[in-house]
């Protein structure tokens, strides 16, 4: 029942306990608790905009099937995998740091994070292409054709959809990046990870939001 | 207990030492947090009571007395939002959740003492950006941001408030979340989930509609704030948005919003009336469950604002049967809590006289909430004062009338002195005849067929506004009142000692106002509501 | 005008039954009230601290006082709720020999147009006993169309039409209001329903100009818009035939059908590649924004007064 | 505790690999049948396809596997309350004017 902090060690070898928690596991596990009901209000945000987007969607399938052609699919994809991959590096970093694998742990970080710009970056040319073609509601549309209403519906929620989404993206990246130095310098170790998780859990639900963003925004249509 | 209090407690409370203006402002002490909430929510209620006066007073003559009807727009525009979401919302949960649930499980604080300060912050930060709004000429959308008169066609500071509202958002999203956690990790040795007081079982429930619905609100009001900045955006009806997409979402967090306001009033008025009727509650598990119930259907229910609103007879079949539904967890707990009377040993201070009245009014408005669950009735009330005076029913008569029972019933511990009694009294049973006055004849207005959000109105409708008026003058110096007694019981009060009613609760284990730690021995649990038995 | 009735005028064939679902359950619930404040007042009479009452067995629960509590009310509900949504139904139900009104709200006035093409501000002239379906939209924000007196009420939606019906049972003048918040001047977007009998809603509508039924104004748009150029029936573009079209499905390209009826007709004007007709090209033009409210509704009057091809000319 | 948190769970390196890979096959899945025509299929395949990789990488990378029920509880609980938003809207919707009325 030791409510006194312990000072914060090198190497991560323990972990200092806050004077609400009775020990680490119970500190641990609250942490995570926090985490995933946190997670849960990620999820009904991003909601509002799927929520939005089906039910323009069911009044506009004929819109919404051409809107989403207007869409770079092979930019997507390159997206999603990226993403994806970048999930499974932090999965391994954790791994690393829980077995006290303090080098890889860092290299896999630092990879996750890079991979989170480079995301980035295909985003600012996909934003960019569009500007080109006029494809901005609300600064630069200018479209024709019979579904002209329901495109300019679609491109609002996509904008709102991967804008919000690389919004997370960004916060991830800096996240991730700063645990790393954080992790180079020893902060964090087999007893002493848990801010490293809360972090990874994070990366993987941006990228579960991307897994749903995938198929509405760049799949919708492609066969028609 | 004598006149003073025990020296050495004194100097432990969470109130002694580091009382600098700093101290408080970066304070991760659960009962200081609750005090900085208290303020701010007292001073929005007197804002947003401001504003209810103004109205009440506008609408003494048909005309309209004192503005113009873009003044009355704004004024109860400003009242709706302040008082849901810089005072409602927060109310309860906020400040006698704070102090009370890390006391009430044996813990020494919440989960995440540095998330609940930011939420302070966030709270006040929000509260600024509305301020701004009023300041900058005030927005007249009503608290209902209804598109497309919202987006597209309101010159009014929509932007701010909606800002404010949408920040405010993040602060009861993270007091929930720090409820839920504290909830299940930091219960202390013994205390099971079926000897947590109803309060706790009130906040947990209550802080589960914070985390799930908010987020649906935030970002709702997040995409008006961008559509009014780009001109273009989901609810654009020149697009082809649908109007009534905007209504589901709102409705989505805003009917279970009124669950955050009254579950917690629940939870008060159950702690409350087992002390002073000296018995345990009835039907424990039953009320452990229809709260839980409340907080879980109340989501399903949302449709019964829209049954005139264009939405499919389907839909609302459906949403008007799940609101049947939801009437009933409701009903079993007032039943329990007249049930707890039998056999008590009953006496009437002042906290059990705002108990009595907050099940009588919330009663009432529980019952006119039926009738206006029935579709075919709800399409000549709706939009009326039938819906004001229901709603007020349940939020004023409900959760404002157990905040302030609650605040008095825990202000001895909260504060280490006795508020003065008679006074406390007098003020309750005035506060329940002014707002019995206030609003009954607004049901019979809203009958009669008179329009909610009318700056001006038929002739034959005066002779109940002007009563209702009457009534909100009463009910304006009712809430002055306590306002004045219990700053003044603070320089002239008794000590409290730390048990003054005998209660069961943990709270009362400990010293008032309570060490910083919050207990210096660890408390004794054993079943809530043990009366019983002796006091450990 | 100044004297406050307790009882609302009941001046619509729905309005009683309304009515009595209503006060049935203010009954109940009043019951309920008086109940729990009987009990309420009684018990904390008995057992105020210091009474002499027994209070033996005070700390008992009771598994099936609990069950009683929640099942008999839930039973009540669901009785209520079904005798509610039969009058719901009803309430949804226009009769089908029911006239159709149109209905523009703008901020903030409500404007009216007759089948025989008189146009009301603010006021509607109905005639006594006789159904009267209206069919509304807004130019603007959402309104709601509120005649207590009739106990109908209906929300008025930019884009969209929706319908409000009501069989007027009493002559006079009765309060018309906008129920939906709808901008500075939202408690004067008001007016009042006048109900006559046959013969003076007759004389009303002659001693009104209007330019010809809503029909015939339909007609005139149908061939200054230029509808007339592939919808006439001399055209040699292929476009879908409008004769007999009210109130028949239509296959929709893509699969799927729906029946024409005024808001499917709306949407083909406005927004014609929304629903595109099974077997047609989609080369219409859009009129929103060509034609206005007013305009919509007396095309759509005037499609639903073409005579099918199938069925004898009414 | 002491056993616990002397010696943190891990999940093996194959173990995420391979998950890695299915992850990737699914991606090629979906990308790849959108290209099909296939009706309402498209649909169900791109939904089925991203509700098996949320489950994967809710299962292994998030350690749902090995986590406390309260925990798989408070993680799904987000997605339940969004099928209650998107589900009761929907339903208004999708039964507005399409339907004939039932009586």
């Amino acid at each position: 029942m030791s409510a006194v902090a312990e000072s914060v060690p090198a190497r991560g070898e323990t972990v200092s306990v806050e004077e609400q928690y009775d020990d680490a596991v119970q500190q641990r596990e609250a942490a995570t608790l926090g985490m995933w009901v946190f997670l849960a209000t990620e999820i009904l945000f991003f909601g509002v905009l799927f929520a939005s987007y089906t039910i323009c969607r069911v009044l506009y399938p004929l819109g919404f099937a051409e809107a989403s052609r207007h869409t770079d699919m092979l930019l997507g994809t390159a997206e999603t995998a990226v993403l994806l991959i970048s999930s499974s590096l932090i999965a391994l970093a954790v791994r690393a740091i829980k077995l006290d694998e303090r080098r890889p742990a860092v290299i896999l970080m630092c990879a996750t994070a890079l991979l989170g710009a480079s995301f980035l970056v295909m985003h600012g040319f996909e934003y960019h292409d569009e500007y080109q073609e006029h494809l901005i509601p609300g600064i630069d549309f200018q479209q024709t054709g019979p579904h002209v209403r329901a495109v300019e519906l679609f491109f609002c929620l996509y904008y709102f959809i991967t804008g919000f989404h690389s919004v997370h993206v960004f916060i991830g990246v800096c996240v991730i990046g700063t645990l790393a130095v954080r992790v180079a310098r020893g902060t964090f170790g087999p007893q002493r990870y848990t801010t490293l998780e809360l972090a990874a859990l994070y990366w993987h639900l941006v990228d579960i939001v991307w897994i749903f963003v995938y198929p509405v925004i760049y799949l919708v249509g492609r066969s028609g | 207990m004598s006149a003073t209090a025990h020296p050495e407690l004194s100097v432990r409370s969470f109130l002694a030492r580091d009382y600098g203006l700093l101290d408080w402002l970066t304070t991760r002490d659960h009962k200081r947090i609750a005090i900085l909430y208290a303020l701010g929510i007292t001073f929005f209620f007197f804002l947003g009571g401001v504003a209810a006066t103004l109205i009440r007073f506008n609408l003494v003559e048909p005309q309209g007395a004192i503005m113009s009807a873009e003044t009355y727009n704004k004024t109860f525009t400003f009242h709706g939002v302040v008082m849901v979401w810089f005072f409602l919302i927060p109310s309860i949960p906020a400040t006698l959740g704070n102090f009370l649930l890390p006391l009430m499980i044996g813990a020494r604080d919440v989960a995440f003492p540095r998330l609940n300060l930011a939420s302070w912050y966030l709270y006040i930060g929000g509260g600024l950006f509305t301020i701004a709004a009023l300041l900058a000429g005030g927005v007249d959308t009503g608290w209902t941001f209804y598109t497309p008169f919202s987006t597209m066609f309101s010159n009014s500071n929509v932007f701010l408030v909606v800002i404010g509202v949408f920040i405010t958002g993040f602060s009861s999203i993270f007091t929930g979340l720090n409820f839920i956690v504290t909830v299940h990790s930091l219960r202390t040795r013994g205390m099971h989930w079926f000897r947590l007081p109803l309060f706790v079982w009130g906040i947990y429930a209550t802080s589960l509609v914070m985390v799930l619905a908010t987020p649906v609100l935030a970002m709702t009001l997040a995409l008006i704030g961008l559509e009014r900045g780009l001109g273009v955006g989901v609810f654009d009806p020149a697009l082809g948005g649908d109007p009534l997409l905007f209504q589901h979402l709102f409705w989505f967090y805003s009917h279970p919003a009124v669950y955050i306001m009254i579950l917690p009033a629940m939870g008060v008025a159950s702690e409350i009336i087992t002390c002073f009727v000296r018995r345990r509650i009835f039907g424990y598990r039953f009320m452990t469950y229809s709260m839980l119930a409340i907080a879980v259907i109340g989501f399903l229910v949302w449709g019964h604002h829209m049954f005139v609103a264009g939405q499919s007879v389907y839909a609302s079949t459906l949403f008007s049967l799940l609101s049947f539904i939801v009437a009933v967890p409701s009903a079993i707990k007032v039943f329990n809590w007249t049930a707890t009377l039998r056999k008590g040993d009953i006496s009437f201070e002042a906290p059990m006289l705002y108990a009595l009245g907050f099940v009588g009014l919330f009663m009432l408005g529980g019952l006119t909430g039926l009738i206006l669950a029935a579709p075919a009735l709800d399409i000549p009330l709706t939009d009326t004062y039938f819906v004001i005076a229901h709603f007020h029913y349940v939020m004023v008569g409900g959760s404002v009338m157990a905040y302030l029972g609650g605040i008095h019933y825990w202000w001895p511990k909260i504060t280490g002195w006795l508020y003065p009694e008679g006074w406390a009294r007098f003020a309750a049973i005035l506060m329940f005849f002014g707002f019995n006055l206030t609003f009954f004849p607004q049901y019979l207005l809203g009958y009669e067929g008179m329009p909610r959000r009318y700056f001006s109105y038929l002739p034959e409708f005066q002779l109940l506004n002007i009563l209702s008026s009457a009534g909100a003058s009463i009910l304006a110096v009712g809430y002055l009142m306590p306002a004045l007694y219990l700053l003044w019981s603070l320089r002239y009060g008794r000590a409290a000692g730390n048990n003054p009613w005998d209660a069961r609760g943990l709270e009362w284990q400990t010293s008032s106002p309570p060490p910083k730690e919050n207990f210096l021995s660890p408390p004794v649990v054993r079943e809530p509501y043990a009366y019983h038995e002796a006091a450990p | 005008m100044n004297r406050f009735h307790l009882f609302l005028t009941q001046a619509s064939s729905l309005a009683p039954q309304i009515d009595a679902l209503f006060w049935s359950m203010i009954a109940v619930c009043g019951l309920v009230a008086l109940g729990v404040f009987t009990a309420m007042v009684y018990f904390c009479i008995r057992y105020r601290r210091g009474s002499s009452a027994d209070r033996s067995g005070a700390h008992q629960q009771s598994l099936g006082v609990e069950l009683t509590w929640t099942l008999v009310p839930f039973a009540m509900f669901v009785g209520v709720f079904l005798w509610s949504l039969f009058l719901f139904a009803q309430a949804h139900t226009p009769p089908a020999q029911a006239r159709t009104f149109y209905v523009v709200a703008k901020q903030w006035m409500w404007k009216v147009q007759h089948p025989a093409g008189q146009r009301e501000i603010n006021t509607l002239h109905v005639p006594l006993g006789v159904p009267i379906r209206l069919t509304m939209t807004s130019q603007d924000v959402i309104h709601s169309f509120y005649v207590p007196a009739f106990r109908v009420k209906q929300d008025v939606l930019p884009g969209r039409y929706t319908q409000v019906w009501f069989t007027a049972t009493k002559l006079g003048r009765f309060p018309l209001f906008c129920a939906e918040y709808c901008g500075t001047d939202h408690s004067h977007m008001g007016g009042s329903v006048v109900v006559t009998s046959a013969s003076e809603y007759a004389a009303w509508l002659a001693s009104q100009s209007s330019g010809g039924t809503m029909a015939q104004q339909g007609a005139t748009l149908f061939n200054s818009l230029g509808c007339s150029g592939c919808h006439g029936p001399n055209s040699a573009v292929h476009a879908p035939q409008l004769a007999g079209l009210y109130g028949r499905p239509v296959h929709l390209e893509g699969g799927g059908s729906v029946i024409a009826d005024e808001r499917y007709l709306r949407d083909s004007i406005l927004l014609p590649h929304s629903q595109i007709v099974a077997g047609y090209a989609p080369i219409m033009p859009e009129y929103s924004g060509q034609a206005s409210e007013e305009e919509v509704m007396a095309l759509i009057q005037y499609i639903k007064s073409l005579p099918s091809a199938t069925e004898p000319p009414r | 505790m002491s056993e616990d948190s002397k010696a943190p769970h891990t999940t093996s390196v194959a173990r995420l690999l391979w998950i890695l890979l299915a992850l990737l096959a699914l991606l090629a899945l979906s990308a790849g049948s959108a290209l099909v025509k296939l009706g309402v299929w498209n649909n169900v395949i791109n939904l089925g396809v991203s509700v098996s990789k949320t489950v994967l990488v809710m299962a292994v990378f998030m350690h749902e596997t090995e986590a406390r029920n309260l925990t798989r509880l408070a993680s799904v609980l987000g997605f339940v309350w969004l099928t209650m938003l998107i589900g009761l809207s929907l339903f208004d919707f999708v039964t507005r004017s399409h339907v004939p009325a039932p009586w």
